[in-house]
């Protein structure tokens, strides 16, 4: 489907363009907005009577989410960088919604920075795309891609979308939003620099192998550091936030994959890479707002993101604990839901490319293989940290014991839909694959897609296992009742080993749980945890930048004959030179 | 004739660099006026065309009388007489400047030269006193460096813009001299490191 | 009586550059005017001072008008000094100690500024022997006939003399003292209009370079100032403490991005011009909105100022807008600019000067951002005194944001010819 | 159909004679006489038939979560080739679902063991977690390095290519092997890793976690581990020989008998080991493909 729109003046023609790749992403922020509009009617709810202006931030939601979707498909370079910049802005106004906290407006002013700075990349990359195919057509693109503006375009995007080492808003911009906000802008806003990596992939017919590489490395770090840290997290909404630099790696992987494969003209591994990466998106999205939103639930009723203050909450919110169990079991990648399936594709693809010849093909991708099946057991040791130390047990702290029921209906029906999704997903996921066709097109030939056909049949397969462990599961569960059913069973106390005043302050904590494994990773981390690309890379620009420019306080010392000094110096300078280029 | 006139000038500016009494300072500058309309006498044929008459007035009037006046006004008023230890000592001020005009006059001699080097050496004197009044003369200096110098090109200027830089000139002095006495009355100090309040130093007072 | 007239039409021109430059001074001063009937009411003045206020302020805009109008370089000059002259009064208007040490150095840093430019006009006119006229036409025309040497020099004082109205680095230093301590609307009238007034003779005498060839020369010592300019203000909006001084350094960012433009040439004159038209809007209202958060906090310290958003709705958001606008966000024009800046720099392959400005484009945002969104949100301090905001004193700056916005989004076909015939003018 | 029995029998009622095996070859170094072979499906038998105590603390968790580990347990049993490479479930790939359906069942054991609200059973879930981290990357570089090269990649057709190899296919093979008996050792809470014979040392892993349950959950448990190792084992025994599944017990017994539970601290360097032997096979595996194919594959 494709519109065009003229607007005088210095944009020119833009070109309105839904291709498979923009609807794809419209369907996914439609599908997320509705969802995440209807849980904030819930969650917005105590923050009514606070003096709150609820009009803007609805206002903000709006234009957040036409923004997203004009980002999808404005197809011209200038009107992108403004819907861009729009989509940035009001995700801003988003962010700081609690603005009277300080911590709000820092994380607020550190995302509109860095955001600033990707738009720069941004600007840059177009600006060298545009005057090589001298147009702000995105048609006009194709073909001139080569390695530094790809590689600029990939910075630019790569800062929203939150790889590794662009990373360091998004731990604190998540957290500080409220969290419908956080679910939107995990969910979907930063697919969108994801968006913004395929579409340039698009101009680009064969991608050099330096790039594909290079992607596929970066998302590989990406995936482990995002999850590392996750673990190291104690503030339940930063710990996601951790995990969509995770999952964002993962979704590289899969895009990198695939670039490989066209690389090396290999279409099987190509598609498997691209319906994997992009599967991811989508998944991504479900069950990453499913989190958030269950985190906000949480929040909401206690008053807290600490997760050491919580427990228990299983038994006053059973409903948000049954869905942030399946949101935790899908993010970990496990079947039969979702999250297994995209990760499953893109191991495919990973185990098909081993058939390609090439020695640093074998290293690389096996390599990537373990680094995968690491990323997926860190991510359970996180989120059955995260879990237990929530929802199980008992309440380590007064806000959570003093919880008395669970959040309304209108906050659990779009958590409800989003983890019936990743049930659908995960259980018939050969014919969601066999969707993904359709904007895997956009890079892939569609001729070859025959060749997907052998994988089609494994899905299903997988969707067959996946319902025959449900019914083995029952029928093991159902023996295990019937056993019980004549027998005694009894309540008791947890057994102390002997110790009889057990109490709640007696439970592994958080961080012990997290501990033993983070004992061994020290060295990847600054001081107590802390993000050490922000500690060794981030901060000490800042402070060097801050040194250079406390030099030059003596310009303006407000001494009336040194300002007329400068003019004089600035004069003598000029003669002389004026003299010198006689 | 011309050439010892404007190497008088150009000596004047010498003297004043290392001048303390600021009532000397208005002398010179008024002396400086003065030389500047024997210069016109002399340079030009005596007419009674407009511009001419109008040099004359310039020089004769305002140069050598309103404006020496007027900063003597505002001297008596403020009771400041003596400029106080500047910020490079007197013989360092006197070599520079010294430097300055002879490059000056090597370089470009005479009218030029002259000129040129007054508009430095007067621009290098506002930035090493300290009082006020001392820079309102500094900026006097400056003026009498640039009408040296417009008067080799003078036949070009139309009388209009003439008469507007006159205008421009005067008023500006005027109000200098207004603002430094109003600086003397509210800060009760004449220096110039009295005027450093306004200032970015990224630190939060 | 014809007589005058012909010398007035002599004198006084409308061509296809300056009648850009009169719109946004009838535009600005309108909308100023509009503000100033109701910020007067909030000094707290006897009749007498409101009278002096409205004539002095009636004089800098005339005088102002007149550098625009002028068709005589040397009249250029002159009009110049009577802005200084005529807004001296009004930097002082306050009358507190700090207003008069910006008065001072206002007009004693200009004054020696201008003075140093009427040296250049006169090395032109040493150089220029038998053009024997100031008016830029005959100077255009006869524009080989001028000794390149005396031209390079003059352009040297020239540029020292008319920067230092401008703003340019380093010759900027009166600026943010006279821009934060004259009253707001007569800061919005000095970084709107005066620095474009200043900047007009800059384009027209740079037109005289380029025509003489000399272009590289002048292009050279405008890059160089540019690009302090922004340093400058990257320095200094780093961490700073006053709002008033903060926009006033963004004026030189913005002044110094506009020399840069045009010491670019090819489409960086495009970008100078509409650098020009849209900072002039936005800092205007910048300008406004900063008297309004004055008026409601009584302090121009940063630190004692939190929540205007919830103080006062609109003017909190006015002031996030502004922010919006100044820092170059869309649908800000200038936005465009910077874009098609760099877009030139690339084209010109000058990838570490665009590294460079970029990198202080991105301090400056964070200096800026940081303060306004500190402002802005979170909660206003205790205070007991309720100030009632006067909706005069909010229209104007709307006003000129919606302008802006339009502009940045859509460029209505006359004002696009506008700029097209003002950028052909310019070369 | 014969086959299809052996393999029914090998997977459900083998892993009672594995842990049979194991502690009669324990009794055998002891010097005792022990207990019969089938000691461990009498006490699957008498558990089963008990009720249960269950903590007051816990969830609905606690309860599904043996049932949900053990058909996780017998669902990879189903993928994993057990007699003459041929298995249940056979599809490209498979060995990523084996690795995940296993990962499924060990998320709902470690939470299980935080849902009692103790502080041991949370510590054994922290160790049980932070120790199989690491277990899987060295599977699946493993697996991948044989799969890159026998160029077929589900377990089935896995180890044809291990029917005619040089003197580096055998090398390969035999670090594989090593991988997985090491990973057996883990996975399946033997000495020198853990121990699973005491229950309340502060150095147990596996044990530790399911303290609290009983009953029928703890037989599924108890069962569900047993079974783990008896799949492990036929990755072993398709890679060498069928009569591997015979002598695995008896080396883990030989090996608890002899040899001294490792330091806690030394543990993650132990599972590190199965790494760093897995890079091994993965640097041979490229020699073999890349520097002298034709030596390896005749």
């Amino acid at each position: 489907m494709k519109s065009s729109l003229h607007i005088p003046g210095l944009i020119g023609n833009i070109n309105l363009v839904i291709d498979p790749l923009s609807a794809f992403f419209i369907l996914i922020i439609s599908i997320m907005s509705v969802l995440g509009i209807v849980y904030s009617i819930g969650y917005i709810k105590p923050y009514l009577n606070k003096n709150k202006s609820i009009f803007s931030h609805y206002l903000f939601l709006i234009i957040l989410i036409i923004s997203m979707l004009l980002v999808t498909v404005v197809q011209n370079a200038l009107a992108f960088l403004i819907v861009w910049e729009l989509m940035s802005l009001s995700s801003f106004f988003l962010v700081i919604f609690e603005s009277e906290k300080k911590e709000v407006l820092s994380a607020g002013i550190n995302y509109l920075i860095t955001m600033h700075v990707s738009v720069l990349f941004l600007i840059a990359g177009f600006i060298m795309l545009s005057s090589t195919s001298g147009s702000y057509d995105f048609a006009s693109f194709e073909g001139h891609v080569t390695n530094i503006p790809f590689i600029l375009l990939f910075i630019g995007f790569g800062i929203k979308a939150g790889f590794v080492p662009f990373h360091t808003w998004l731990p604190k911009a998540h957290p500080a939003a409220p969290s419908h906000v956080s679910g939107l802008m995990s969910g979907i806003m930063i697919k969108t620099g994801i968006y913004g990596i395929l579409r340039t992939l698009s101009w680009i017919p064969n991608p050099s192998k330096d790039i594909a590489y290079f992607v596929l490395a970066i998302s590989v770090i990406s995936a482990l550091f995002g999850v590392l840290y996750a673990i190291a997290q104690h503030d339940l909404k930063k710990l996601l936030a951790y995990h969509s630099i995770e999952n964002i790696g993962i979704i590289g992987m899969g895009i990198g994959i695939g670039m490989l494969g066209l690389a090396y003209d290999n279409d099987l591994i190509a598609i498997l890479g691209f319906s994997g990466g992009i599967l991811h998106i989508l998944n991504h999205a479900i069950f990453k707002q499913l989190l958030f939103f269950a985190a906000g639930a949480v929040y909401n009723k206690t008053h807290t993101r600490n997760i050491e203050k919580l427990g228990g909450l299983v038994k006053s919110m059973p409903a948000t604990s049954a869905l942030f169990l399946t949101g935790s079991v899908a993010i970990t990648g496990l079947p039969p839901l979702n999250g297994f399936i995209s990760e499953f594709l893109i191991y495919l693809g990973l185990l098909n490319g081993l058939s390609i010849k090439n020695s640093s093909i074998l290293i690389v991708f096996v390599i990537s293989i373990a680094a995968l099946a690491l990323v997926g057991t860190m991510a359970m040791l996180c989120f059955t940290k995260a879990y237990g130390v929530v929802f199980l047990g008992v309440p380590r702290g007064q806000k959570a014991a003093l919880v008395k029921n669970d959040v309304t209906k209108i906050m659990l029906i779009p958590m409800a839909v989003l983890a019936s999704l990743t049930f659908i997903i995960g259980l018939f996921p050969q014919y969601v694959v066999k969707l993904l066709m359709i904007p895997v097109s956009v890079f892939v030939n569609t001729e070859t897609f025959i060749m997907m056909d052998p994988y089609i049949t494994i899905l299903r397969t997988v969707s067959l296992s996946g319902l025959g462990f449900i019914m083995l599961f029952g029928l093991i569960y159902g023996l295990r009742t019937l056993m019980l059913r004549n027998k005694r069973v009894y309540n008791h106390n947890t057994w102390g080993c002997g110790y009889h005043a057990i109490n709640n302050r007696m439970q592994y904590t958080a961080s012990s749980y997290a501990d033993l494994f983070l004992s061994f990773f020290k060295p990847f981390f600054s001081v107590n945890y802390g993000d050490i690309f922000e500690y060794y890379l981030i901060n000490p620009v800042l402070k060097f930048n801050k040194k250079v420019i406390e030099c030059f306080y003596w310009i303006q010392s407000g001494n009336t004959q040194q300002y007329i000094l400068y003019g004089l110096i600035f004069l003598i300078f000029a003669i002389i030179y004026t003299v010198g280029t006689k | 004739m011309i050439s010892t006139l404007i190497l008088l000038f150009g000596l004047i500016n010498l003297v004043m660099s290392i001048t303390g009494r600021i009532k000397g300072l208005i002398t010179l500058l008024s002396i400086q006026g003065f030389i500047l309309f024997l210069i016109i006498i002399f340079s030009h044929d005596i007419s009674l065309d407009l511009n001419f008459l109008f040099l004359i007035f310039e020089t004769l009037v305002i140069k050598t009388i309103v404006i020496p006046s007027l900063l003597k006004i505002i001297l008596f008023e403020n009771n400041i007489f003596r400029e106080t230890e500047p910020y490079i000592p007197n013989f360092y001020s006197l070599v520079i400047s010294s430097i300055m005009l002879f490059t000056g006059i090597i370089l470009m001699p005479f009218y030029l030269g002259v000129s040129i080097s007054t508009i430095l050496i007067s621009l290098f004197f506002i930035t090493t006193k300290k009082k006020l009044l001392t820079n309102v003369i500094g900026f006097a200096m400056l003026e009498n460096g640039i009408f040296l110098f417009s008067l080799s090109v003078a036949e070009e200027m139309p009388v209009i813009v003439n008469m507007g830089i006159l205008l421009d000139v005067f008023i500006a002095i005027f109000i200098l001299g207004l603002l430094v006495k109003k600086i003397n009355t509210v800060f009760n100090d004449s220096n110039t490191c009295a005027l450093c309040n306004l200032k970015d130093c990224g630190c939060d007072d | 009586m014809t007589d005058a007239m012909s010398i007035i039409q002599d004198y006084f021109v409308i061509d296809s550059v300056n009648i850009l430059f009169l719109l946004i001074l009838a535009v600005i001063f309108t909308g100023v005017t509009i503000y100033n009937s109701s910020f007067i009411k909030t000094l707290d003045l006897n009749n007498n001072d409101r009278i002096k206020y409205s004539i002095a302020t009636v004089l800098f805009v005339l005088s102002m008008l007149g550098t625009i109008l002028s068709n005589h370089l040397g009249l250029s000059w002159v009009f110049i000094e009577a802005t200084t002259l005529a807004s001296a009064y009004l930097i002082y208007f306050q009358k507190t100690k700090n207003s008069l040490e910006a008065a001072w150095k206002y007009v004693f840093i200009c004054s020696i500024g201008i003075s140093l430019a009427f040296v250049g006009i006169i090395l032109l006119l040493t150089g220029a022997e038998g053009i024997n006229s100031l008016f830029y036409n005959d100077l255009y025309s006869h524009a080989d006939m001028i000794d390149p040497f005396w031209l390079k020099l003059s352009f040297v004082f020239i540029l020292t003399g008319f920067g230092t109205k401008i703003g340019l680095a380093p010759v900027h230093t009166w600026l943010p003292d006279a821009h934060s301590e004259a009253p707001s609307p007569i800061s919005a009238l000095l970084s709107a209009i005066l620095l474009n007034s200043a900047f007009l003779v800059l384009l027209r005498y740079h037109k005289l370079m380029n025509l003489s060839g000399l272009s590289d020369f002048a292009n050279t010592l405008l890059l160089v100032m540019g690009i302090l300019s922004v340093f400058v203000t990257a320095v200094f909006v780093f961490n700073i403490n006053n709002y008033k001084r903060m926009l006033a350094y963004s004026s030189i960012e913005n002044m110094g991005i506009a020399a840069i433009g045009l010491a670019i040439g090819g489409i960086g004159t495009y970008v100078a011009m509409f650098q020009l038209f849209g900072h002039s809007l936005i800092k205007a209202a910048f300008f406004l909105t900063a008297g309004n958060v004055l008026n409601l906090y009584g302090t121009k310290k940063i630190s004692k100022i939190s929540g205007i958003i919830k103080k006062d709705k609109l003017t909190g958001w006015l002031w996030v807008l502004c922010f919006v606008g100044i820092s170059g966000l869309p649908p800000s024009p200038l936005f465009f600019s910077k874009f098609l800046l760099l877009k030139e720099l690339f084209a010109r392959d000058q990838i570490i000067f665009a590294i460079v400005f970029l990198v202080l484009l991105v301090i400056i945002l964070y200096g800026i951002g940081k303060v306004v969104i500190k402002m802005s949100f979170g909660e206003p301090p205790e205070s007991d005194i309720e100030v009632k905001i006067h909706k005069t004193m909010y229209v104007p700056q709307l006003v000129f944001l919606i302008v802006a916005a339009t502009v940045g989004i859509y460029i209505p076909d006359f004002f696009l010819n506008l700029l097209n015939n003002a950028v052909i003018g310019c070369r | 159909m014969l086959e299809f029995v052996l393999m029914i029998v090998l997977l459900f009622l083998f892993p009672f004679l594995f842990v049979g095996i194991i502690n009669r070859t324990k009794a055998f170094w002891g010097g005792r006489q022990g207990a019969s072979i089938f000691q461990p499906l009498y006490d699957f038998i008498k558990l089963f038939k008990k009720g249960e105590v269950i903590s007051s603390t816990t969830s609905f968790i606690f309860n599904i979560a043996p049932s949900v580990t053990f058909t996780s347990i017998i669902f990879a049993g189903l993928l994993v080739p057990l007699i003459n490479q041929k298995s249940f479930l056979s599809f490209e790939g498979d060995f990523i679902l084996f690795a995940y359906i296993l990962a499924l069942g060990k998320f709902f054991s470690l939470i299980s063991a935080m849902d009692t609200g103790s502080s041991f059973e949370g510590m054994g879930a922290s160790r049980e977690a932070g120790f199989s981290t690491l277990v899987e990357p060295a599977f699946f570089i493993t697996i991948a390095s044989i799969a890159a090269l026998s160029g077929n990649y589900s377990f089935q057709s896995l180890f044809l290519i291990f029917n005619n190899t040089g003197e580096l296919g055998i090398l390969i093979i035999l670090l594989s092997v090593l991988v997985i008996f090491m990973m057996i050792l883990v996975e399946g809470c033997r000495v020198p890793v853990d121990d699973p014979n005491t229950h309340l040392e502060l150095t147990m892993i596996h044990e530790v976690m399911v303290l609290d349950n009983s009953g029928p959950d703890l037989a599924l448990i108890n069962y569900g581990s047993a079974m783990k190792m008896v799949i492990f084992s036929a990755l072993i025994a398709n890679m060498l020989h069928p009569a591997v599944f015979l002598l695995i017990p008896i080396i883990i017994g030989t090996l608890e008998s002899t040899v001294a539970r490792f330091r806690f601290s030394r543990l993650f360097e132990f599972i590190f080991l199965m790494c760093s032997v897995s890079l091994v096979v993965l640097a041979l595996t490229m020699i073999a493909l890349y520097e002298n194919p034709v030596g390896l594959i005749k």
